[in-house]
């Protein structure tokens, strides 16, 4: 069925980061007017092709192939220009500007008045209004594009993608923000835009979402093409066995280890709109998987957990004794840890040495009158977890922005342990990681909880999730959806549950 | 291995270059105004450029934590001009010196402290936050002061800027020294300064190590007014009338120091060395010119050069380091 | 490489900047040179360039260092040329170094003091922008032996040797009030006329001084011969800044509707009152003021103004040195006159009827206590003695009378 | 949360609005209790203001890409000493004023290709580059380019007035903010400002050259600092380069007052009109109410945080909680 007329045609495009190979000639096919998913796990690939494709990045190797000519994208406006336009996960929208400023910037229309080209609001006003009655919704086109909703946010930028009147259409993970309700809304856009001779590529890992609006599916797994199916010949079951099946092997080297008692613990945990009455508990030397997808309200337990964020109700208990933290710091005292997913925003300064990144948190323990700092003791912290962790780096005092994505994430767990933890919180440990220091961190979490460690470890990385845990809270849309204990651990159960 | 080679082009790009490179200037001016006229080249005239630099210096120091967290503070020459015409009020007032060195390093601190707690508690910006105490420290100077001047200090008071060792050696340079190393080695051996740094390269980082930027932040630039009243008593000591209209240039005169030293207004990249070399050398240019009796205005113009200059030669290199980097990966 | 043909770029744009703004200055100052040619000012070549200018042999016996309040100001310029004129005379080297308006600063004037100590210069020669702020350094320059003389602006009696002094303040006081009185004539002493003071700023000593000595003047006869002026008790103040200047007149008079006259107390006041006045179309209104003629030339040649007072600024830098060798030379002014080549010379023909001379007094120029040295009595200028003045930037006028 | 949103929304858009009725009730105060209302008075008001505006709209041009130009001051001493010396020189304001808006439109360009091609920060190119100015003009110009003398063919312009009230540099600046008023409006260049000002990443997304805009944004600048400086010294038959160092604080000031955010990316023109009004009213007020002038710096000071203080809390809410920011949109 390649012969059916194909309008974007991706064939064998490599893409190399510092450290991972994020595509490995990959090859996908869109029809006209059709709605192709392409679905993998957190980290498969699936956003870098598509900013390859509209020219975000630059693909090292590799063709693509739009109506049978070759496509060349230097920046995303050429890609616009070609009529196809992407819906970015992270909103390309200016906040401080109006919805009809952001529908049109950077391509307003124009008129001449009197031999100077003016902009020509009537004209955008009207497109806009008849691109919102396409999307089958009203928005306010004067308001400033922070007052609105997410959701009224994820349709302005479709609108605003529509405005370039493209016939093909990059869904990023369009629904990550999106409440169920708002979910149908967007997919009776999608739909409409169908019938309207739209074709759309439909990235997401919600499967689903994959059944009830994709026509094809392609899955990609660790920037490798796996397969593509007819929506309708597949089963969720075949779907999630391509997306996860590798040999998991001795990736995980989790050992069972004789839980100690309760040691943290969680009573309805609150936050307005994210978490709702979550109750969570951590044994002595246990690894308690956190599952659910992105924007499931992961992170924001997390956060929660250690201080980070503000609860709006429950109760932490930290060795039976109620705890209330005002701030990471408090946690910090009390041995509560966590270690963020996102490294270059909120985990390591990449700007500064390796020592420094992990004596930041402990800059008051190992610092004498006048805070000055014991260089001595530091360094020593340094070399040893250099050593235990085995981080791949001339001396502490190399710049971290040099090391790979592994390495860098070993310093940012470096700095937890060096904060000498009892409960240890990971957020995506192995977001961004190739999958030989996947294994290394693997390593390291299975002999920290040996140690007596207590770890949460918050993945998107089902094999992971499965590998580590011995027990995994799934999560959606902020509410505890169930617990499995390490025996009853499998793929579908997880996913059945989260999905 | 390549690394190992990075680290080193790194290594020398960032220490050697640029602020060897400025002591390179700093010698070479000296020589110059050496040759131009060797007057300068006595040591009373040579120490007298420490005289002319102890406010700026005293200022820049605490500046240079500021503008390392990407920060900035343009009130820094009116806080020294309320502290001075606090202290002239006080001692004319009361006639008690220790009362009067009390209240003008308090004011100093006061004023500080407001900019502190403005910056630290409110989303404001420091330019904006500054540039707005910058007018109201110097209006409330003109509501105390008037249209008088405070004089007649006593001489034992003065000697803390006129006093010479051996008659040579002006006094400012012990407690300049002083001055320098504390802030030096707070800088680059204490946690603070760590602090400061990270949180100049990325401020979420160093909230998620459970530190306290606000405080941090508060307690900066209120030592920077504590260090403006002090500046005030050395720049009263040597110029003994305190009025409304003095010290305004002096705003410019310690961010130009501290970004020729480079520290740089992004945050992150700083240097005390650095600092006190541009200082130095702000001084040189002021006091050569002058033993060149050349006036002030040349001064600008070359300070202005030379500061441009700088800049982009410091950014040409931080290119090239970016470059190499490139090439590694 | 796109780094460096961009700071090319920028840097033809400097040049380019200095070519097409220097163009018309090239021009006039070729004017100058010429206009100057024969008079002895033209050593004063770069004249108003912010940097220092020497003048004087260069093997002179003694060297003099001058500090005044600014340079490159047309008040200033003269007294420099008269310093010029006067090194040329005495075979002293005279070196002139300050800061424009704009940046002028005691600080900076102390730095200048300080290091014509480190040269080891003979003598230095002040116009101080306050009084005490540097007196210490003056004082040290005195131990060191190094004489210290005061011009224009006088600091603490005790940093310095001699002040010589352009006119005694109530002098010029009299003057001002007199020369506007005689303008208001046409008011009475029922139906009577207000005027406005205004100054330049707050901590200006000279102008403080004068308008002590206005008070004292006006209070003394204002029954009598000022009768028919209401003098207003508070004084505004309007800065150096024209601009500024402009914005706190205008608020003035547009304030006090009751304004006929304005005495104004400096160079930079008198045109920003003019204008001001011109904005508002206000042109009954009287000014007097203390200011350079040629500051004034267009208004006064306008009629809008009928005159100003001021002193010869080039006499004053030319009698200061004088004084200067005098002390340097061990022959200190004593007693109760000072006799200099211009004592009993023609100072300018006198406003009244534009012909008579003013001559300074033949038996010198008057002594006061604390080794206070008088050029001379302020002069009214207008129209008829204009060109009398001498040392413009841009003329010769004055010149050629000089010592006649 | 929806509706705490359309609350601060409504808020913002009448921003501009609050200022202005501020203005009123300020002119309607003055013209109470003193003669400000006068012809006189208002005329001086109108002639002073003028040159301020169009300075002002400059700077916040600036300001709106995140950038800032503390050069703004000296680069109008420079186009007042061009100016003058070609009106010295017997030219009309037909060649003058050109040939200043010119100097003034190339000096500021320089500004924006220096901090742009070499990363420099602005604020630091413009501090450096004041500097230089500041030791140009006495250095290397005659009298350190003090122009005095002026004849009508530079003043004429200043004095001219309509119906023998409004100034025309009044009018002038009057034009020059409508004009920029619609220009923020209907251009797309104005677009890009506020785009690369306020997130410039989307810029590029949106296929923006952010430096280019921000070059292109000095070089307009520099152009109205020449307009701001020609309004500025016709009123007077002098001209003191250096005196004009300094004026570019007035401008932020004013800018900020008026809502222009120095993070750039936020704020309308017509705020930065408005502010400039309430920021040069408060100076005329003090005189007009018999204070020293010198009161007049610290209530500026205090009505900058007051003002500044409304509009940054608003704009940087959502980057508050590192929580909610962690997840950009998500958290809903």
């Amino acid at each position: 069925m390649e012969e059916t007329n194909c309008v974007l045609d991706i064939q064998n495009i490599t893409k190399r980061f510092p450290g991972v190979l994020a595509l490995n000639n990959m090859c996908v096919s869109l029809h006209e007017g059709e709605v192709h998913a392409i679905c993998g796990e957190n980290g498969a690939g699936k956003s870098t092709l598509m900013k390859i494709i509209t020219g975000v990045y630059m693909q090292d190797e590799g063709e693509i192939y739009l109506r049978g000519n070759l496509l060349k994208v230097k920046k995303p406006s050429d890609a616009y220009d070609q009529g196809i336009a992407i819906i970015f996960q992270e909103t390309s929208l200016f906040p401080e500007l109006t919805v009809l400023e952001n529908l049109f910037m950077g391509h307003e229309l124009k008129k001449k008045i009197a031999g100077i080209g003016i902009l020509d609001y009537p004209a955008m006003r009207k497109k806009a209004y008849s691109i919102f009655d396409r999307l089958g919704m009203k928005v306010d086109l004067d308001k400033t594009v922070n007052s609105l909703g997410v959701a009224t946010k994820q349709m302005v930028e479709i609108a605003k993608a529509l405005t370039f009147d493209s016939s093909i259409l990059i869904l990023d993970e369009p629904t990550a923000a999106l409440t169920s309700r708002e979910v149908t809304t967007l997919f009776d856009t999608i739909k409409k835009l169908k019938s309207q001779g739209v074709s759309m590529l439909y990235i997401s890992h919600r499967l689903e979402e994959i059944f009830t609006i994709a026509d094809r599916v392609s899955v990609i797994r660790d920037g490798e093409y796996v397969n593509t199916s007819i929506v309708a010949d597949v089963t969720k079951e075949k779907l999630v066995e391509w997306m996860v099946g590798r040999a998991l092997g001795n990736l995980y080297p989790k050992e069972n280890i004789t839980l100690g008692g309760v040691v943290f613990e969680g009573k309805g945990i609150e936050q307005d709109g994210v978490l709702h009455g979550i109750d969570i508990s951590l044994r002595k030397g246990e690894i308690l998987g956190v599952a659910g997808l992105a924007g499931a309200g992961r992170t924001e337990l997390a956060l929660t957990l250690c201080g980070l964020a503000k609860p709006d109700g429950g109760q932490l208990f930290l060795e039976g004794k109620e705890i209330k933290l005002e701030n990471y710091r408090d946690a910090l005292e009390l041995g509560i840890v966590y270690i963020s997913e996102d490294r270059q925003k909120f985990g390591l300064v990449i700007d500064m040495t390796l020592k420094e990144n992990i004596t930041l948190p402990l800059l008051y323990r190992i610092s004498g009158a006048f805070g000055i700092i014991d260089r001595r003791q530091e360094n020593a912290i340094t070399k040893q977890y250099m050593k235990s962790l085995s981080i791949k780096a001339p001396d502490g005092d190399f710049r971290t922005d040099n090391l790979s994505g592994g390495n860098q994430q070993k310093v940012s767990v470096a700095k937890a342990l060096a904060a000498k933890p009892k409960i240890l919180i990971l957020d995506e440990p192995t977001r961004g990681v190739d999958v030989g220091a996947k294994a290394e961190i693997h390593h390291i979490i299975g002999n920290l909880a040996k140690e007596g460690l207590s770890i949460i470890m918050i993945s998107s990385d089902l094999p992971e999730v499965l590998g580590m845990s011995d027990r995994v809270l799934v999560m959606k849309f902020g509410e505890k959806k169930g617990e499995l204990m390490r025996d009853e651990l499998s793929q579908e159960k997880i996913l059945l549950m989260a999905l | 291995m390549s690394k190992q080679s990075n680290r080193n082009s790194d290594f020398i790009k960032k220490v050697i270059n640029y602020q060897s490179v400025l002591l390179l200037v700093l010698v070479g001016l000296i020589v110059f105004f050496g040759i131009m006229n060797t007057v300068f080249l006595k040591p009373k005239v040579i120490f007298n450029v420490i005289e002319i630099i102890g406010e700026t210096l005293i200022m820049a120091l605490p500046m240079t934590f500021i503008i390392t967290t990407g920060g900035i503070d343009l009130s820094v020459g009116y806080i020294l001009t309320l502290s001075a015409i606090v202290f002239g009020a006080t001692l004319t007032s009361t006639g008690n010196l220790a009362l009067a060195i009390a209240a003008c390093i308090l004011t100093g601190t006061a004023a500080g402290a407001f900019n502190g707690l403005i910056i630290s508690r409110t989303r404001i910006p420091p330019l904006v936050c500054t540039l707005a105490t910058m007018s109201l420290y110097r209006g409330i100077a003109l509501i105390i002061a008037g249209d008088k001047t405070y004089t007649g200090f006593p001489d034992a008071f003065k000697l803390i800027s006129t006093y010479r060792i051996g008659k040579i050696v002006p006094i400012q340079i012990t407690y300049l020294a002083v001055f320098f190393i504390v802030f030096f080695i707070l800088y680059n051996r204490s946690s603070l300064g760590r602090n400061l740094k990270a949180i100049g390269f990325n401020e979420n980082a160093v909230i998620y190590a459970g530190v306290d930027t606000k405080k941090i932040k508060f307690w900066i630039y209120t030592a920077c007014g504590t260090m403006c009243a002090m500046a005030s008593l050395v720049y009263l000591g040597r110029l003994s009338a305190a009025k409304p209209s003095m010290g305004t240039d002096l705003n410019l005169e310690v961010i130009t120091a501290v970004v020729l030293g480079g520290t740089s207004t992004m945050g992150g990249v700083g240097s005390m060395t650095g600092t006190l070399i541009g200082v130095l050398i702000i001084g040189v240019l002021r006091k050569g010119f002058t033993i060149m009796n050349l006036s002030g205005n040349i001064y600008n113009f070359v300070l202005g050069a030379i500061l441009i200059v700088g800049l982009i030669a410091f950014a040409l290199i931080e290119e090239r380091k970016k470059t190499a980097k490139k090439g590694q990966k | 490489m796109k780094k460096f043909l961009s700071l090319i770029l920028a840097m033809a744009m400097v040049t380019s900047l200095a070519a097409c703004s220097s163009t018309p200055t090239v021009t006039t100052t070729k004017a100058t040179a010429a206009g100057e040619a024969t008079t002895a000012a033209t050593t004063a070549g770069k004249t108003g360039s912010g940097t220092g200018t020497e003048y004087g042999p260069k093997d002179a016996k003694y060297k003099v260092g001058v500090v005044p309040k600014f340079v490159a100001e047309d008040y200033f310029i003269a007294a420099e040329r008269g310093f010029a004129k006067a090194a040329d005379e005495l075979g002293i080297r005279v070196t002139w170094v300050g800061d424009t308006m704009a940046q002028c600063s005691a600080q900076n004037q102390k730095n200048y003091i300080q290091s014509f100590i480190d040269q080891g210069y003979d003598a230095i020669l002040v116009s101080a922008l306050d009084p005490s702020s540097y007196a210490d350094t003056l004082k040290e320059a005195r131990d060191a032996g190094i004489k210290v003389i005061t011009w224009d602006a006088d600091v603490e009696t005790d940093a310095r040797d001699f002040f010589v002094n352009q006119a005694e303040g109530d002098m010029i006081a009299i003057k001002l009030l007199q020369g506007l009185a005689g303008d208001l004539s046409s008011y009475t002493k029922d139906k009577q006329a207000t005027v406005a003071l205004v100054s330049t700023t707050t901590d200006s000593p000279n102008q403080n001084a004068w308008l002590a000595a206005i008070q004292k003047e006006y209070d003394s006869k204002k029954d009598t011969d000022y009768a028919h002026i209401k003098l207003l008790t508070d004084v505004t103040y309007a800065g150096n800044d024209q601009g500024q200047a402009d914005t706190a007149i205008k608020a003035l008079l547009s304030k006090d509707k009751e304004i006929v006259g304005i005495i104004a107390l400096s160079s930079n006041t008198v045109p920003a009152v003019a204008s001001s006045r011109e904005q508002l179309n206000l042109g009954e209104i009287k000014i007097v003021g203390v200011s350079v003629p040629e500051s004034s030339r267009k208004d006064l040649e306008a009629g809008k103004m009928s005159a100003v007072v001021l002193w010869q600024p080039f006499d004053l830098g030319y009698l200061t040195l004088y004084v200067t060798s005098a002390v340097l030379n061990g022959k200190a002014p004593s007693g109760t006159a000072f006799v200099s080549p211009l004592s009993g010379t023609n100072m300018t023909t006198s406003f009244m009827d534009g012909t008579t001379p003013v001559l300074y007094p033949a038996e010198g120029h008057k002594i006061m206590e604390n080794n206070v040295v008088i050029l001379g009595e302020p002069i009214v200028w207008n129209l008829k003695n204009i060109d009398r003045f001498r040392g413009y930037p841009n003329a010769d006028s004055g010149m050629s009378e000089f010592l006649k | 949360m929806e509706n705490k949103k359309k609350f601060e929304v409504a808020k913002l858009a009448t921003r501009e609005v609050v200022l202005a009725i501020i203005v009123i009730i300020f002119i309607i105060f003055l013209s109470i209790f003193t003669n400000f209302n006068t012809s006189s008075g208002l005329f001086s008001f109108m002639l002073d203001v003028a040159p301020m505006i169009v300075g002002a709209i400059a700077m916040s041009l600036v300001i709106l890409t995140g950038n800032i130009d503390i050069s703004a001051g000296t680069i109008i001493g420079f186009v007042g000493y061009t100016a003058g010396s070609l009106a010295e020189m017997g030219y009309s304001i037909i060649v003058f004023a050109p040939a200043a808006i010119l100097v003034g439109t190339l000096l500021a360009g320089l500004n924006g290709i220096i901090s742009v091609k070499f990363k420099v920060p602005s604020i630091v190119v413009t501090l450096a580059m004041a500097k230089v100015h500041l030791g140009f003009y006495a250095t290397f110009l005659p009298n350190a380019g003090w122009v005095e003398n002026l004849t009508d063919n530079f003043t004429w312009f200043g004095f001219a007035r309509i119906f023998n009230i409004i100034p025309y540099n009044f009018v002038v600046a009057v034009v020059v903010s409508i004009f920029f008023v619609l220009f923020m409006k209907y251009t797309k260049f104005s677009k890009k400002i506020y785009a690369v000002g306020g997130k410039r990443q989307a810029a590029i997304y949106a296929g923006i050259n952010p430096d280019m805009t921000v070059i292109k944004t000095y070089f307009l600048e520099g152009f109205l600092l020449g307009i701001a400086g020609i309004l500025l010294f016709t009123k007077s038959n002098e001209i003191m380069p250096s005196a004009s160092y300094g004026r570019e604080m007035v401008f932020i000031t004013a800018a900020v007052v008026g809502g222009i955010s120095i993070i750039g990316g936020r704020g309308k023109i017509i705020g930065a009109v408005i502010g400039t009004v309430l920021v040069y009213l408060m100076q005329v007020a003090m005189i007009y109410l018999g204070y020293q002038d010198y009161y007049q710096y610290a209530l500026q000071g205090i009505i900058i945080l007051i003002a500044v203080y409304i509009t940054v809390t608003k704009f940087n809410k959502f980057k508050k909680k590192p929580a909610k920011f962690l997840k950009g949109g998500q958290t809903t």
